[in-house]
């Protein structure tokens, strides 16, 4: 009994070494070349160039980490991703990659192509940024040179990651916005890249918000427009409010921290009307005053926040008209929020949801509670 | 095929015995002179065996003689309380001469222990093991004296198990001397020491011991079988009994345990198991041994039970540890590449650069080497194995990186294997084979070849047993008390239950469950 | 012959294994989409009449396992026969759960390794635990329990962040069709799959065991799949019915300070665990079913043939995963239906009659 | 690849027929002789890639044809 035993474990290891030979999916780490981002446009020969980069660490004692790209063009993303190994000789490896950048032509074209091969592999992750540049070329963007990091697309990855504190892009994972394509009331959305001068260089810049109707690419909102879409979707976790005031005439601003906000969207049905009401919920801290108006005390507080909310306010308005007449696509997830909360009504207007969101009424709420006025407890003054 | 060839062995060695025994088949006569002889003949070219022949002065029947084995004695013994009173007392008036042997015993001989023998064998195995053996001329009998007096090295704390807290006496060779250590700390009749001989030619003494009442009837009855079953020319060591009575011949754990403590062996008898003394052994073997055993120190219950718990805990997954991190790294660096942080992965890259080898090779180099330079320092004396240690893990460490044969992650790996399976000292032996098995799971199917390999080995420690107790017993149980010295230590005042099954007799440990000192 | 026996916390952790193993990873309910939590109540609801009915078969018969009950109520001929059919059932189902794990290996993680390896490397290692007895397997089980429940629950708690409790909304979204699908797909897949574990009781110390161990046995089961699939939902969203394998896609979402991710390889634990022990009852099951219609002493001697022949026949079953998906939610639930319900219902039936027959007798 | 297949049945034999020859037990032989002809055939043939039949083709078409899909 015991020997029979021993020798399953026997012939066990026995297979093991015979076939270690051929350990299939064996690689080293020194075969891989590590792909840190990519950069999709369209191709000149084929239908799609893919721009590479790949980061390397190189030197023995002071390492170095570099980043070198490569441009391959084939039929289909995967295609081309393959062909590269006719440039490098070494398989890319996709699993650590950062950021996906999608040229505006391409993302006009659809992007259903791209997220297939992204969500469907299994070394790719789902879990990395996608970004649409509003240049003509995305490569451009990972070309430059990077200021911080030494790989560009670990920076727009970083770039992404700190957005929480500046609430002026909208950040979103390749698997979001595949969920928002499949979903049903729900249009999606992704942040955009530029190029911007600065200091005489052209350097990408995260900024803004792209719209996509279906899966094509029709607009971009800017950065304040970013920051209402991200209040009315719930997805803000920071950023500043710089709110001018106004004050016995004379105007001064006021920098408002956020702290925390909360928003809720609610399906209104009555008598075959929909009706939105979104309502915020926001914390904010004082944290610059430009000038000496007393926006601390009781008095000036309430002001304060008047002005905030309504500012706030318009904003979103202005927004949602905007979206409603010039894009008329659900960026807000409205029609998700009535699918959850009004099945039944959903159901009745599934089916032309795009047309009824572009009339649909939204009610806007908007409460600012300003917290503290960070380390100071009175406006600076000014002697004479 | 194992088993014809030991079947093979056994008869032969059964013919030398019969052989020897022939030799010593002579009985006693009654001339003096004639018994000499015949242990001449016994002990023939053997120069150590002494003989001398001496007289009463007064009485001249009293002729006699003693015949020991130079070293092996107490020469004072011998000369104050043998030879002289025999020889210079007036025997005459004190005694009859008609039972002179009974009479020189009861009356003269000054001695903790003497016999009347007559069976030769008994006779000569004494005299070998150092006891004197007096001739009287005109019987054929002899008296055994007890006078044993080689040199024999003092009680002195253990190499092996090293405590900062606790008591600091070790078992000896002699096994006399280690049976009292542990008598002395259970004080109790029910202490029972059970002699017995195993070895042919050795006639080692073993005792099995056990206290009666809490030890298991049938653990006790398969020991004794299986000590039966034992035919060996010698015993040297109690390493050889345990091998012979252990359970899992092929398995790299041990069945039986060992220590070198007396403390521990009298817990282990408290507990219920039974001891093996083996004369000429400082390690004392314990069954039934389950692997819960192998990470226990006997600190741990002299110290605060919250520094012994997280100790036991800490040496509990260094096992863990040490047998899956070389298996672990390379799943990861060579299938699983994407379990990295990015930039951990850009550096072990980076690492591995213009490195020749694929991983297994050097992990399975270095921990080769890492052995082998633990196999070097054990045997070496300490100022040389200094120097191994450091011409080991600086020079060739250091060099092989920069050499570029080893990349520097797979030393890291190595050492901290190498340090995690020091951790605990009684499993060294199965960690490493289990680490390679592990390895080489890893090495054919990444993560789920180590999960194999892991349940692998998993059923193998589950199929153990140890005369009938379950290898891995309590090792999730927490009912009945079973739990609490495992993966913890827990405060005495709770254990008050022994571990089921090893001491199925009498459960009790405490009657009341104290706390706080009240 | 030796007498096994098992004790109850075995045959329990046993049993749980048996049934989150290869569902963890196949996820459950596909058809009910964001209501396939409530599918999964549905099916747990569903099974427990048939899992009283198990345990009453299994207690009228205390130390007699599945084929000795056949032979014994339905007499010798037909005993046999349908004692073949369920040899044949738990054949199949442990070589669908060895291509289950091949699949997921091969898509998951190597697709370059051929699938045949690491299914065969599965199949060892049941061969091994299986050759080493019923009751090495139960005390495996205890012991694998306790990491795969901290491992699940850590991965749960992970998790939390990215919980978005709205994809839960709305309930029932879909009617009531879908959900008892989907019930009636967890209840074959892999609630009454534990029909199988009538061929282990035997080895029960007492009668009421069969009882006490299907029923916590299976409510720890339902809770935690129960869990996993509210997870899941939470986590995918409508992704959820458009993945071969839920778990693990959910699993790699997790993300806690960019250092703690990619932490998908859990799952994989979890699953080969599972796997293992449930071919290793599925392996047992036929093993034993063979050594009593043939009549044999033991039926350790067969089973590396039997678990040789199970993983290549894993391999022919289907010709790619897509067929597999179509199988386990499509026909699997038809098909077992007769082994699950309509023989055991049968047997209960026969059983009863017989043994109050006996009762007047005497 | 089918001189790995004979290498392991040739062991699988040398330790699974072998002891049971001996022993005598001729029912637990036979039967394990069945079964391994048996899996020693499917063997070869997955070795020489010949394509075998699955049995759940059948069964799905029964069952669609019965129930619809």
């Amino acid at each position: 009994m015991k020997r029979t035993r021993m020798l399953s474990l026997v012939i066990m290891s026995i297979l093991n070494i015979l076939l270690l030979a051929g350990c299939w999916n064996y690689r080293e780490v020194d075969q891989l070349s590590i792909v840190a981002g990519v950069a999709i446009d369209k191709g000149i020969h084929e239908k799609y160039s893919l721009s590479v980069e790949i980061a390397e660490i190189s030197g023995e004692k002071e390492s170095e980490t570099k980043s070198k790209t490569i441009t391959v063009e084939g039929k289909t993303i995967f295609d081309a991703a393959r062909n590269a190994i006719s440039f490098m000789g070494k398989k890319l490896y996709w699993s650590h990659a950062k950021v996906v950048i999608v040229s505006r032509e391409v993302a006009e074209t659809g992007l259903v192509d791209i997220l297939d091969w992204y969500n469907r592999d299994a070394e790719t992750r789902g879990d990395i940024h996608i970004l649409v540049s509003k240049g003509e070329s995305a490569k451009e963007i990972l070309s430059r040179k990077s200021t911080t990091e030494k790989v560009k697309s670990f920076e727009i990855d970083k770039m992404m990651e700190n957005q929480k504190a500046l609430s002026k892009t909208s950040p979103i994972e390749i698997w979001e916005i595949t969920n928002e394509l499949a979903a049903k009331g729900v249009g999606a959305i992704s942040a955009a890249v530029d190029l911007e001068k600065s200091d005489g260089e052209e350097v990408p810049r995260v900024l803004g918000t792209a719209v996509f109707k279906g899966n094509k690419l029709i607009g971009f909102l800017d950065a304040d427009e970013t920051k209402a879409l991200l209040f009315i979707r719930n997805k803000l976790d920071g950023g500043i409010l710089a709110e001018d005031i106004q004050m016995n005439g004379i105007v001064e601003s006021v920098s408002l921290e956020i702290f925390k906000s909360k928003t809720k969207v609610q399906p209104v049905v009555s008598n075959e009307e929909i009706k939105m009401k979104v309502s915020v919920e926001t914390t904010v801290a004082i944290d610059e005053i430009e000038g000496t108006f007393n926006v601390i005390e009781d008095e000036g507080r309430k002001k304060l926040e008047k002005f905030a909310e309504e500012s706030l306010k318009s904003q979103m308005e202005n927004l949602i008209k905007k979206v409603q007449l010039e894009y008329g696509v659900d960026i807000f997830g409205f029609g998700t929020k009535l699918r959850e909360e009004k099945p039944k009504a959903w159901e009745s207007v599934s089916s032309e949801w795009a047309n009824v969101f572009k009339d649909i009424k939204v009610d806007v709420n908007v409460k600012v509670h300003v917290k503290n006025s960070a380390m100071l407890s009175k406006p600076l003054e000014v002697g004479d | 095929m194992i088993k014809r060839f030991r079947r093979k062995d056994s008869t032969d060695r059964k013919g030398r015995q019969t052989d020897q025994k022939n030799k010593s088949m002579t009985t006693l006569k009654e001339s003096l002179e004639e018994n000499i002889a015949a242990f001449q003949n016994i002990f023939s070219k053997n120069e150590t065996l002494i003989i001398r022949r001496f007289q009463n002065k007064y009485l001249s029947a009293a002729k006699c003689c003693v015949l020991y084995f130079d070293g092996m004695v107490n020469t004072e013994i011998l000369n104050e309380n043998i030879i002289q009173p025999i020889l210079s007392n007036d025997l005459t008036d004190k005694i009859s001469s008609i039972n002179l042997l009974e009479e020189l015993q009861y009356k003269v001989i000054v001695s903790n222990n003497v016999k009347i023998v007559t069976d030769m064998d008994q006779i000569v195995s004494s005299a070998v093991y150092g006891d004197t053996i007096f001739l009287l001329d005109g019987y054929a009998k002899a008296l055994i004296i007890e006078s044993k007096g080689w040199k024999m090295r003092s009680v002195d704390e253990p190499e092996s198990s090293k405590v900062v807290r606790g008591p600091r006496e070790g078992f000896t060779e002699s096994i006399l001397i280690n049976l009292s250590l542990v008598r002395r700390k259970i004080v109790n009749p029910d202490l029972k020491f059970k002699f017995r001989e195993i070895g042919e030619r050795t006639r080692t003494k073993v005792c099995i011991c056990y206290i009666e009442g809490l030890a298991l009837e049938s653990i006790f009855k398969e020991l004794e079988q299986r000590l039966d079953k034992i035919q060996i020319d010698g015993i040297i060591d109690s390493g050889y009994i345990q091998e012979l009575i252990g359970d899992a011949v092929f398995s790299p754990f041990e069945t039986v345990g060992a220590s070198e403590r007396p403390d521990v062996i009298a817990a282990k008898l408290l507990e219920g198991r039974i001891a093996l003394f083996v004369d000429g052994s400082p390690f004392v073997l314990t069954v039934p041994f389950v692997i819960a055993e192998a990470s226990q120190s006997a600190e741990d219950y002299y110290n605060s039970y919250i520094f012994a718990s997280m100790n036991r805990l800490l040496r509990m997954s260094a096992i863990i540890l040490a047998i899956s991190i070389p298996g672990l790294f390379l799943a990861v660096t060579t299938y699983h590449q994407e379990m990295l942080p990015t930039p951990l992965l850009l550096s072990i890259s980076a690492s591995r650069q213009g490195v020749p080898f694929p991983t297994v090779v050097s992990l399975v180099l270095m921990l080769v080497v890492f052995d082998v330079l633990r196999e070097a320092g054990t045997r070496m004396p300490t100022p040389i194995g200094q120097a191994v240690n450091i011409v080991g893990t600086l020079v060739l460490g250091q060099a092989a990186v920069e050499a570029k044969l080893v990349s520097a992650p797979v030393v890291i790996v190595t050492a901290l294997t190498g340090i995690l399976t020091l951790m605990n000292i009684n499993l060294i032996g199965p960690i490493i084979i289990m680490r390679f098995f592990l390895l080489f799971g890893a090495a054919f199917l990444g993560i789920y070849g180590l999960i194999f390999a892991f349940i692998l080995v998993n059923i193998h420690l589950v199929t153990l047993r140890s005369f009938g107790v379950p290898y891995m017993m309590n090792l999730t149980s927490v009912k009945n008390h079973n739990g609490q010295d495992v993966w913890i230590r827990a405060p005495w005042w709770t254990m008050t239950l022994r571990p089921k099954i090893i001491a199925a007799k009498n459960l009790v440990r405490q009657t009341t469950k104290r706390k706080k000192g009240k | 012959m030796y007498k096994e026996q098992i004790t109850d916390r075995e045959a329990i952790s046993m049993l749980l294994l048996f049934v989150i193993g290869s569902t963890l990873i196949i996820g459950i309910g596909g058809d009910a989409k964001n209501d396939a939590w409530i599918a999964g109540i549905a099916g747990i609801l569903m099974a427990l009449p048939i899992i009283l009915v198990y345990s009453r078969i299994s207690s009228l018969f205390p130390g007699k396992d599945l084929f000795d009950i056949l032979t014994s109520i339905l007499g010798k001929v037909f005993g046999k026969t349908v004692a073949v059919l369920y040899i044949w059932y738990a054949f199949h189902l442990g070589a669908l759960v060895i291509r289950n794990f091949g699949e997921f290996i091969n898509t998951v993680a190597m697709p370059e390794t051929p699938m045949l390896v690491p299914m065969l490397c599965l199949g060892l290692v049941c061969i091994v635990a299986v050759r080493a007895g019923i009751e090495v397997l139960g005390r495996i089980s205890t012991y694998l329990v306790f990491p795969l429940m901290a491992i699940i629950m850590i991965v749960q708690i992970l998790a939390i962040p990215e919980l978005k409790p709205n994809y839960i909304k709305p309930f029932l979204s879909q009617g009531i069709m879908p959900i008892l699908k989907g019930g009636f797909s967890a209840f074959a897949f892999p609630f009454a799959e534990t029909i199988l574990f009538i061929a282990v009781f035997f080895s029960l110390k007492t009668k009421r065991s069969p009882y006490k161990v299907y029923f916590s046995g299976l409510s720890i089961a339902g809770v935690l799949i129960l869990l996993l699939t509210i997870r899941n939902i939470m986590v995918l969203g409508d992704l959820l019915g458009r993945l071969y394998f839920p778990s693990h896609v959910a699993v790699s979402r997790i993300n806690i300070g960019n250092f703690l991710e990619r932490i998908e390889v859990s799952v994989a634990f979890v699953f080969i665990v599972g796997a293992f022990v449930k071919t290793g009852v599925c392996l047992f099951a036929a093993c034993r079913g063979i050594g009593k219609v043939f009549n044999l002493t033991d039926y350790k001697p067969i089973v590396i043939q039997t678990g040789l022949l199970m993983i290549y026949f894993s391999y022919i079953v289907y010709d790619s995963i897509m067929e597999m998906r179509n199988w386990a939610f499509k026909v699997y639930p038809y098909y077992a239906f007769p082994f699950q319900v309509i023989l055991p219902l049968v047997i209960w039936i026969a059983a009863e009659i017989k043994t109050r027959k006996k009762a007047k007798q005497c | 690849m089918i001189f790995l297949v004979l290498i392991v049945y040739a062991v699988l034999i040398l330790y699974e027929f072998i002891p049971l020859y001996k022993q005598k037990q001729w029912p637990e032989f036979a039967a394990n002789a069945v079964l391994g002809v048996l899996s020693l055939t499917v063997a070869i043939l997955l070795s020489v890639e010949v394509k075998i039949p699955s049995p759940s083709k059948p069964i799905s078409n029964v069952i669609t044809s019965v129930f619809g899909k």
